[in-house]
């Protein structure tokens, strides 16, 4: 696709009931009341020359090129910073103007590099185009004045440079790190001509920067420019295709140079993230071609063998004879699938259909299970939907925000950027979390209470919250009598109100102060417009379940559900969790959340499939586990996950993979888990393929095919070829012909289609006759169950008990630079930031056992042990220490254990009793397994290059 | 699926619908019903004929409406 | 002007929670922010006679902005230094009312008679350029660190670097 | 009867020229003589070439001596000090002084009288009439009276206060400020100065006045820190005042000094620095009447608005519109600078002339050689050959003549004066001071002086004349703020009318 351009207004459109009306040269314009006339005029086909200014960040008026002339005013006013005024007479194009923005260009030029055949910016450069747009001829200054010292180019991030000489100062990347990222990390230092873009820093990488991309995409010029770019040189082509890391689901231009990807570009069109981006999503896409791709399908006998290339074909004919021969010998439900949330929805479906029509069983799980399971159960329990009720743009409107168990500005950046913006105009932010994430304090930021409580204890948080609420006369009691079921309503108030939930009493469990939980609760209710936002520090406990429907009470309580501003919103790990789930990818229902037990329901499938459905629910992913160890598990097709190093207590999931006869892996590289396969089939990554991703807003947004796929097929034609040779043909000659199939099976997702998404941008589900364009805000006049119902949430304290043994809980997190088990972006520069998972520690706990910080520690724990580099922190409260679990080798899931959430077996990752001392060595463990890494993953290359 | 562990995932549902109190049985059963498979719930029902001494009484309770 | 002392971490907090209090007392909520930067940057030149570079991060932490927040305010301004002036630092004015009675033969006589040229430091003594002390009638005017002069012509100059040499040594 | 009181200025300007150690030697030489008297340390008469000026009080009022040094204490008390004995250094009568005589003298009524720091001189003198009668009427009377008064401020921009406060007192919101722009950067200007180290209550009172008018209980004045002789005079100013409970909850003052930046004196770069920022400029609208500090509706004038507002509350805004003439009400605290015999501080109705103010009152050139040139209001302000001496001081006449009036400071220079210099250096602060935001300002002030640079070396000066005439119109239309704006006055009045001095 040729590269379109992206219209910049110059200020941001405003959004306003009222208009005005005025005329820019002769033209009447009607523009919201609050544009600009810079964005008037754009708005309406005038394009004003102009620098400083871009719609990404508020109008600042530095460079004087968009001056304008408005009759009846004296001077030359700037358009970037005058508002439009109804009767406005304005002209544009005038002499006077035209010498002035000549002189200003002039001035410009004369304190510029004149290399543009040989700038990486030629031909994507402002700072040309205005040279040229006014008419530019000459410099009469000469090029012999003071100019811009031309010192060397800051070469330090891995992604971009930046080249000072170039700069001409107008402050974009500036306004954009602050109003855009809300990073604060540039500055302008000095003043005059001496005034220079700058870190306040060494260089960039040693700086505040978080490497969001969002300066080098407000640069006019060459200044902050991506290295790909100056590699390969200015891209001709462009796809708008949606992110494949974590559940904010940002849309890109992909743009491309031939078949070479140069820059992911943030799309400003793109509703989840308006242009904005963060350094995985913008930056770290190198994996898709890195070496270690597998690019040619794989099997072998025993995992003991080396693999064998194979042709694709005898792949799927291996990996069909032994599931058909594994259900012949040890029964139908021998078998299961395990779909991705890295995958599209199309390739989920696919996946979760074969195994219920072809395998003929419903085991089938997602990776899911271990994030967001706990959400979907709460969620639809007491609103009726397994989804987050708004949109991200709603943070706009809220007054307080309630964040819980998430640590936004890592885990979803772009979001915690909206979020920021919002915080920054006075919006008031409680965090409760265990450690003191950056949205606690951070520059321009903090937190009007941090609850920092145990881990584990959520429950008896939420419920002294909610009891607050209920017995200081909190309760919205209008909303409730209209909205709620009044008798559930009922019980769970009397329930609430026991003493036993006061803030005082739980003062002990949670280690939160009654006071500081008590003027929580207030603000919380009190606010005109109370959002929650959660993640995985509420769903990966042993009462994930319990504490969403815990939130679900609270927020319907307040009246806090159903209108812009509000609401109860997890914040989705991966960037198809919602629409893996909403494709029926868990064991025990279909797309759209409807039981497998619905008649019904089973009945649109078998008219459409073909086949007879098993109206019994299916294994769970950790059931699967333990029935491999029991016997009852010998097969496992598993696309895009890596569970043998992203679930817990690893060893117990290595012995059950071992346990299998046949483990089929679909991914992009020989992972973990692939080290216990006997079929290898090589995936695609997001940028080969066409698709869906849906995000935690529950907006559907289209992937496109940027490059070909590396190993020749797409993973849904992998999907297909397998169901093919399993017998079962599924006849798709593009992924939009499988959405139309979920469009027809799934009432929720009726009215999408890719037509429609290509019309709409992106569309929010529930769409179909009643909300043909999506639904932002969901739960608007009724619940979807109807009534809101309350559930009753009595904390029990989780098993996982500290002693003398393993004194110290464990909780686990991410870090923004990198991802997950690090499958993409450990094969990315992003390791420039994190190259290594470490053990924070509080420097009490620290100082007891004589650990420095940077000392290799042993974290040891009933399930297993592992080490790792100490590092001091007081963000963890004494007790607990916290780690990622980025990288493979720091194999934290070995120390984790195999609790799990009482309703969906969501593992316990949150809280592990440890035992953390120095060592000098690696664990036992960590020996074994770095061992027999390289016997597992031995290849016998049979094929010639270039053939399979 | 091993006792001991099928033991501990019935008692969390069980000590988690506690306080629904005397509909606690009842709703045990139907979240067994819902997201066990039935190999599970058999052999959920094979531990109580075994003596279930681990078992709360409400998921005994539960279990004779399977 | 006396010696200063060396930069001390715990001095500095003091001084920066000292400001900031201040800064809430008055401004209330207004305060939120970079309020008291100025008077934080102040401060800590009045007491370590510059800003030194392990500053900014304890001003960022202290306000809760960003270093580079507090990088770009500390070189907007002139009168903060990052490294320590000399003992003495004399403001010549150069302004034009300074100018119409003579300062540049003034300055010219610095550079040529003392080797000090704006911007230098030489026997302890900083030389600086201003613009406008408020004492336009009586100039050249410049201020010897707090003290205002006036009428400054080349034998003040000499005598006053003369002054200084002896009460120095 | 008490002690009689001796008067010696301790304003920066006469301590500069020795007023501390006259002080000690007058103390020590009483003391030696076992004379009782009551040293008094008041702010400056604005006679700046007879300071250190020396006065006591006499039946017929204060007379003088000056300028005093310490060597002449001795033959003072030989001469019957403090009785006003016949001294050579004898002034007569301050009051009967032509200085003095021909001013009016209502801002400054007080400075170099009073002890700035005596709550009691300061009442016993009219101080708090004006702000009590704020009190007793109310806002809106107040509004009216400003409004009567003709005020206009007296930073330069010449907007009319009362508006400015009108538009504040109906904005909404909770909280608004006022705040005093005391960074007089301007070259030849000290008037802001000497009044806050001469009275500075005037200045605490303008403040509460404007308080009540717009119902404002903050203000801030941000003071320059090349001032520390104000700071300190404020400083104590402040924590007396609290003391008296004049400043308390109701209305307090906050007193920020700023740290070297001319630019601070723009009032939305002052209010920027003011909240922690660099001091950079912010287009307007909104207008800080609007949202002004921390986005609040905000009063900010200049200190001379703000000490005038007393007298007019006193008297009447129709006494104070009474002065002046056209639009240009009431007085004008000029300052007379630079190269001058007779320079300092002179109050006057506006109207008077240039030329009356640096001939006849000045007394022509310090040096005694040729007038060639008076630059009024500052570095921004436009060069004037002595042909155009006639031209009134008022903001009309002055824009008129191609200049400004500015803060009402005029540098003289004499015949030795280069004036393609006094161009070029009009760039080169322009490039020293700029924020660096817009661009004319910020590059175009450099290439400015490079270009005048050329033409004194004689590189083609008609054409680069002609880019620098260019470059300044681009400065002039295009530039963010005042700085780069007006930049061109300077430039341009000095080479249209000294063109014979552009070549090399």
């Amino acid at each position: 696709m040729p590269l379109p351009k992206v219209i910049d207004y110059g200020t941001p459109l405003r959004e306003s009931a009222d208009t005005v009306t005025l005329t820019i040269d002769g033209r009447a314009v009607r523009v919201p009341k609050g544009t600009a006339i810079l964005a008037a005029a754009r708005s309406h086909g005038i394009e004003i020359p102009k620098l400083c200014a871009t719609d990404m960040v508020e109008a600042f008026g530095s460079c004087r090129l968009c001056l304008v002339e408005i009759e009846g005013r004296r001077g030359t006013p700037a358009s970037c910073t005058t508002p439009a005024e109804d009767g406005m007479v304005v002209h544009t194009q005038t002499a006077r103007l035209a010498a002035l923005r000549r002189g200003v260009m002039e001035l410009y030029i004369s304190d510029h590099p004149l290399d543009c055949l040989t700038c990486s910016a030629n031909g994507d450069c402002e700072l040309q185009d205005m040279a040229g747009a006014v008419g530019l001829r000459e410099v009469r200054y000469g090029q012999d004045g003071r100019k811009h010292r031309t010192e060397a180019k800051d070469e330090s991030n891995p992604y971009f440079t930046f080249d000072s000489s170039k700069c001409i100062v107008c402050s974009r990347c500036v306004r954009a790190c602050a109003e855009v990222q809300g990073t604060f990390a540039l500055t302008i230092t000095g003043r005059g001509l001496e005034s220079k873009v700058s870190t306040g820093s060494f260089d960039f990488l040693s700086s505040e920067c978080v490497s969001c991309g969002a300066c080098v995409q407000a640069c006019p010029t060459a200044t902050l420019n991506e290295k790909s770019v100056i590699e390969h040189g200015t891209p001709t082509g462009a796809t708008i295709t949606t992110c494949a890391y974590c559940g904010v689901g940002c849309s890109f231009r992909a743009e491309t140079q031939g078949g070479q990807l140069v820059r992911m570009v943030p799309y400003k069109r793109g509703q989840a993230n308006e242009g904005h981006s963060c350094v995985k999503g913008r930056f770290a896409y190198g994996y898709a071609t890195h070496p270690d791709r597998i690019t040619r399908p794989m099997i072998r006998a025993r995992i003991s063998d080396p693999w064998r290339e194979v042709s694709w074909d005898e792949a799927f004919a291996h990996a069909a004879s032994e599931f058909r021969r594994i259900q012949a010998q040890y029964g139908r439900e021998a078998v299961g699938g395990i779909t991705s949330s890295r995958c599209t929805n199309e390739e989920t479906f696919l996946v979760q259909k074969l195994v219920r029509a072809v395998f003929g069983n419903n085991n089938v799980d997602n990776c899911a299970r271990v994030c967001h399971s706990p959400t979907g159960y709460g969620l639809k329990q007491t609103f009726g939907t397994s989804a987050g009720t708004q949109d991200f743009k709603s943070v706009a409107q809220a007054d307080v925000i309630l964040l819980i168990g998430a640590n936004p500005t890592d885990a979803h950046p772009v979001f915690a950027s909206r979020m920021k913006r919002r915080l920054r105009e006075g919006a008031r932010l409680i965090v409760a979390d265990p450690r003191r994430i950056d949205l606690v304090r951070s520059p321009h930021i903090q937190a009007a209470h941090h609850l920092a409580l145990k881990p584990g204890t959520n429950v008896a948080l939420i419920n002294a919250l909610a009891h607050v609420v209920v017995s200081e006369g909190l309760v919205r009691e209008d909303y409730v009598r209209e909205r709620c079921d009044l008798a559930s309503f009922e019980a769970w108030a009397r329930f609430i109100a026991d003493p036993r939930h006061a803030p005082e009493a739980s003062a002990d469990i949670t280690g939160v102060p009654a006071g500081e939980l008590r003027a929580a609760a207030r603000l919380y209710a009190t606010a005109r417009n109370a959002a929650i936002y959660y993640g995985l520090g509420v769903t990966e406990h042993s009462q994930g379940s319990t504490m969403v429907m815990g939130m679900a009470n609270l927020a319907m309580a307040t009246g806090n559900v159903g209108r812009v501003g509000v609401g109860v919103n997890p914040l989705r790990g991966q960037n198809n969790v919602q629409g893996a789930c909403d494709m029926g990818s868990f064991p025990h229902e279909f797309s759209g959340y409807r039981h497998v037990s619905d008649d019904a329901t089973r009945e649109v499938f078998e008219q459409l499939w073909g086949v007879a459905l098993a109206r019994e629910p299916g294994l769970r992913i950790p059931n699967m586990v333990d029935e491999a160890q029991s016997g009852h598990f010998k097969g496992l097709y598993i696309q895009g996950e890596d569970i043998a190093q992203s679930d817990p207590d690893t060893q117990n999931v290595i012995a059950g993979l071992s346990a299998m006869e046949c483990v089929v892996v679909q991914d992009l590289f020989l992972n973990e888990t692939a080290k216990y396969a006997h079929v290898f089939l090589p995936g695609a990554s997001f940028l080969e393929k066409d698709g869906t991703f849906t995000n935690a807003e529950r907006r559907i947004s289209r992937v496109r095919k940027v490059i070909a796929p590396l190993a020749g097929l797409a993973d849904w034609e992998v999907t297909l070829g397998l169901a093919a040779a399993l017998g079962y043909p599924m006849q798709y000659a593009h992924p939009s012909e499988i959405m139309d199939e979920i469009a027809r099976a799934t009432p929720s997702f009726a009215g999408v289609s890719y037509a429609r998404l290509d019309e709409l941008g992106s569309i929010q589900w529930p769409c179909n006759a009643a909300a043909p364009t999506g639904t932002p805000i969901m739960h608007v006049e009724r619940f979807v169950r109807g009534k809101g119902r309350f559930m009753l949430t009595g904390y029990v304290p989780t098993e996982e008990r500290t002693g003398e043994r393993f004194p110290l809980l464990l909780t686990t997190g991410r870090i923004l630079s990198q991802y997950n088990v690090g499958t993409q972006t450990a094969r990315t520069p992003n390791t420039r930031w994190h190259d290594e998972d470490l053990l924070e520690i509080h420097p009490f706990d620290a100082e007891q056992r004589g650990i420095n910080d940077g000392d290799r520690v042993l974290l040891r724990s009933r399930a297993g042990a592992t080490s790792l580099r100490a590092q001091i922190s007081e963000r963890v409260q004494p007790g607990v220490v916290y780690t990622t679990f980025h990288h493979a080798r720091s194999g934290v899931n070995v120390v984790t254990t195999d609790y799990s959430d009482w309703a969906t077996n969501c593992p316990e990752y949150k809280v592990t009793a440890v035992q953390v001392t120095r060592t000098a060595a690696p664990s036992d463990w960590q020996r074994e397994n770095a061992a027999r890494a390289d016997f597992l993953r031995r290849i016998e290359r049979e094929l010639p290059e270039g053939a399979g | 699926m091993k006792p001991d562990k099928l033991a501990r995932m019935a008692n969390d549902i069980a000590h988690n619908l506690a306080a629904l109190g005397d509909a606690a049985p009842a709703a045990i059963a139907e979240h067994l019903r819902h997201f066990w498979t039935p190999r599970m719930r058999k052999e959920l029902l094979q531990l109580i004929q075994a003596g279930g001494a681990s078992l709360e009484p409400t998921v005994v309770e539960a279990a004779r409406a399977l | 002007m006396a010696d200063t002392p060396e930069f001390d971490v715990r001095v500095a907090d003091a001084l920066i929670a000292a400001e900031i209090a201040a800064a809430r007392d008055f401004y209330g909520e207004d305060a939120n922010g970079a309020t008291a930067l100025l008077p934080i940057l102040h401060a800590l030149q009045a007491r370590f006679g510059c800003v030194p570079a392990e500053a900014v991060p304890l001003v960022a932490e202290g306000l809760n902005v960003s270093r580079a927040d507090v990088r770009g305010v500390l070189s907007f301004y002139h009168d903060f230094r990052e490294a320590p002036a000399a003992r003495h630092v004399l403001k010549l004015c150069r302004a034009e009312a300074c100018q119409a009675r003579g300062c540049e033969r003034v300055a010219a006589h610095l550079a040529s008679a003392h080797g000090l040229r704006p911007g230098q430091t030489r026997d302890e003594l900083t030389l600086e350029n201003v613009y406008c002390l408020g004492n336009c009638t009586l100039g050249p005017a410049a201020l010897l660190d707090e003290r205002l002069l006036a009428n400054l012509d080349e034998s003040a100059v000499d005598a006053l670097i003369l002054g200084l040499k002896e009460s120095g040594s | 009867m008490s002690a009689p009181r001796v008067y010696v200025p301790a304003d920066a300007a006469a301590l500069s020229v020795g007023a501390d150690a006259v002080a000690a030697a007058i103390a020590a030489a009483a003391q030696a003589r076992g004379i009782e008297i009551q040293l008094v340390r008041t702010g400056t008469r604005g006679m700046l070439w007879l300071e250190p000026l020396v006065e006591v009080d006499t039946a017929d009022g204060r007379v003088g001596y000056g300028p005093v040094n310490p060597a002449d204490v001795a033959s003072l008390f030989d001469a019957g000090f403090p009785d006003a004995g016949a001294h050579p250094l004898g002034l007569g009568r301050i009051d009967a002084l032509p200085w003095m005589a021909r001013q009016q003298r209502l801002s400054f009524e007080r400075v170099g009288v009073i002890d700035p720091l005596s709550l009691v001189d300061y009442r016993a003198h009219g101080g708090l009439a004006g702000l009590q009668h704020a009190r007793d009427t109310g806002a809106d009377a107040v509004l009216q009276q400003i409004i009567d008064s003709g005020l206009r401020g007296r930073g330069g921009a010449g907007f009319p206060a009362g508006i400015k406060w009108r538009t504040v007192a109906q904005a909404p919101g909770p909280r608004k400020y006022i705040v005093c722009n005391a960074d007089e950067g301007d070259s030849g200007t000290f008037a802001d100065r000497m009044l806050i180290e001469g009275d500075p209550f005037a200045l605490i009172e303008g403040m509460a006045i404007a308080g009540l008018a717009v119902g404002a209980d903050r203000g801030v004045v941000y003071l320059r820190s090349e001032y520390p002789q104000a700071i300190a005079v404020l400083r104590r100013a402040l924590a007396l005042a609290r003391a008296d409970g004049l400043l308390g909850a109701h209305f307090d003052i906050d007193l920020r000094v700023g740290a070297g930046a001319y630019i601070c004196g723009e009032e939305t770069s002052l209010l920027e620095s003011l909240e922690g920022r660099r001091g950079q400029v912010r287009a307007k609208p909104p207008l800080p009447a609007h949202h002004g500090l921390f986005g609040r509706p905000t009063v900010v004038n200049n200190v001379l608005t703000l000490t005038a507002v007393p007298w007019i509350l006193r008297h009447g805004g129709k006494a104070y519109a009474d002065f002046g003439c056209g639009r240009s009400r009431g007085s004008m605290p000029v300052q007379l600078a630079g190269n001058v015999r007779h320079g300092g501080l002179f109050e006057c109705a506006f109207g008077i002339t240039l030329r009356e103010l640096v001939v006849d009152i000045g007394g022509g050139t310090a040096s005694g050689r040729p007038l060639r040139a008076v630059q009024v209001g500052g570095p921004l302000g436009a060069y004037f050959p002595e042909s155009l001496l006639d031209t009134p001081l008022d903001y009309e006449a002055m824009a008129a003549a191609g200049g400004l009036l500015g803060h009402a400071g005029i540098v003289v220079f004499d015949d030795s004066v280069d004036m393609a210099a006094q161009a070029r250096f009009a760039f080169e602060f322009c490039a020293l001071e700029s924020c660096g935001k817009c661009t004319p300002c910020r590059i175009g002030s450099t290439r400015g002086a490079e270009t005048l640079a050329k033409v004194s070396r004689g590189i083609a000066p008609e054409a680069n004349l002609k880019v620098v005439e260019d470059l300044c119109t681009v400065m002039t239309d295009a530039s963010l703020c005042a700085l780069g704006g007006l930049t061109a006055l300077p430039v341009m009045s000095a080479i249209r009318h000294f063109r014979e001095d552009f070549g090399p």
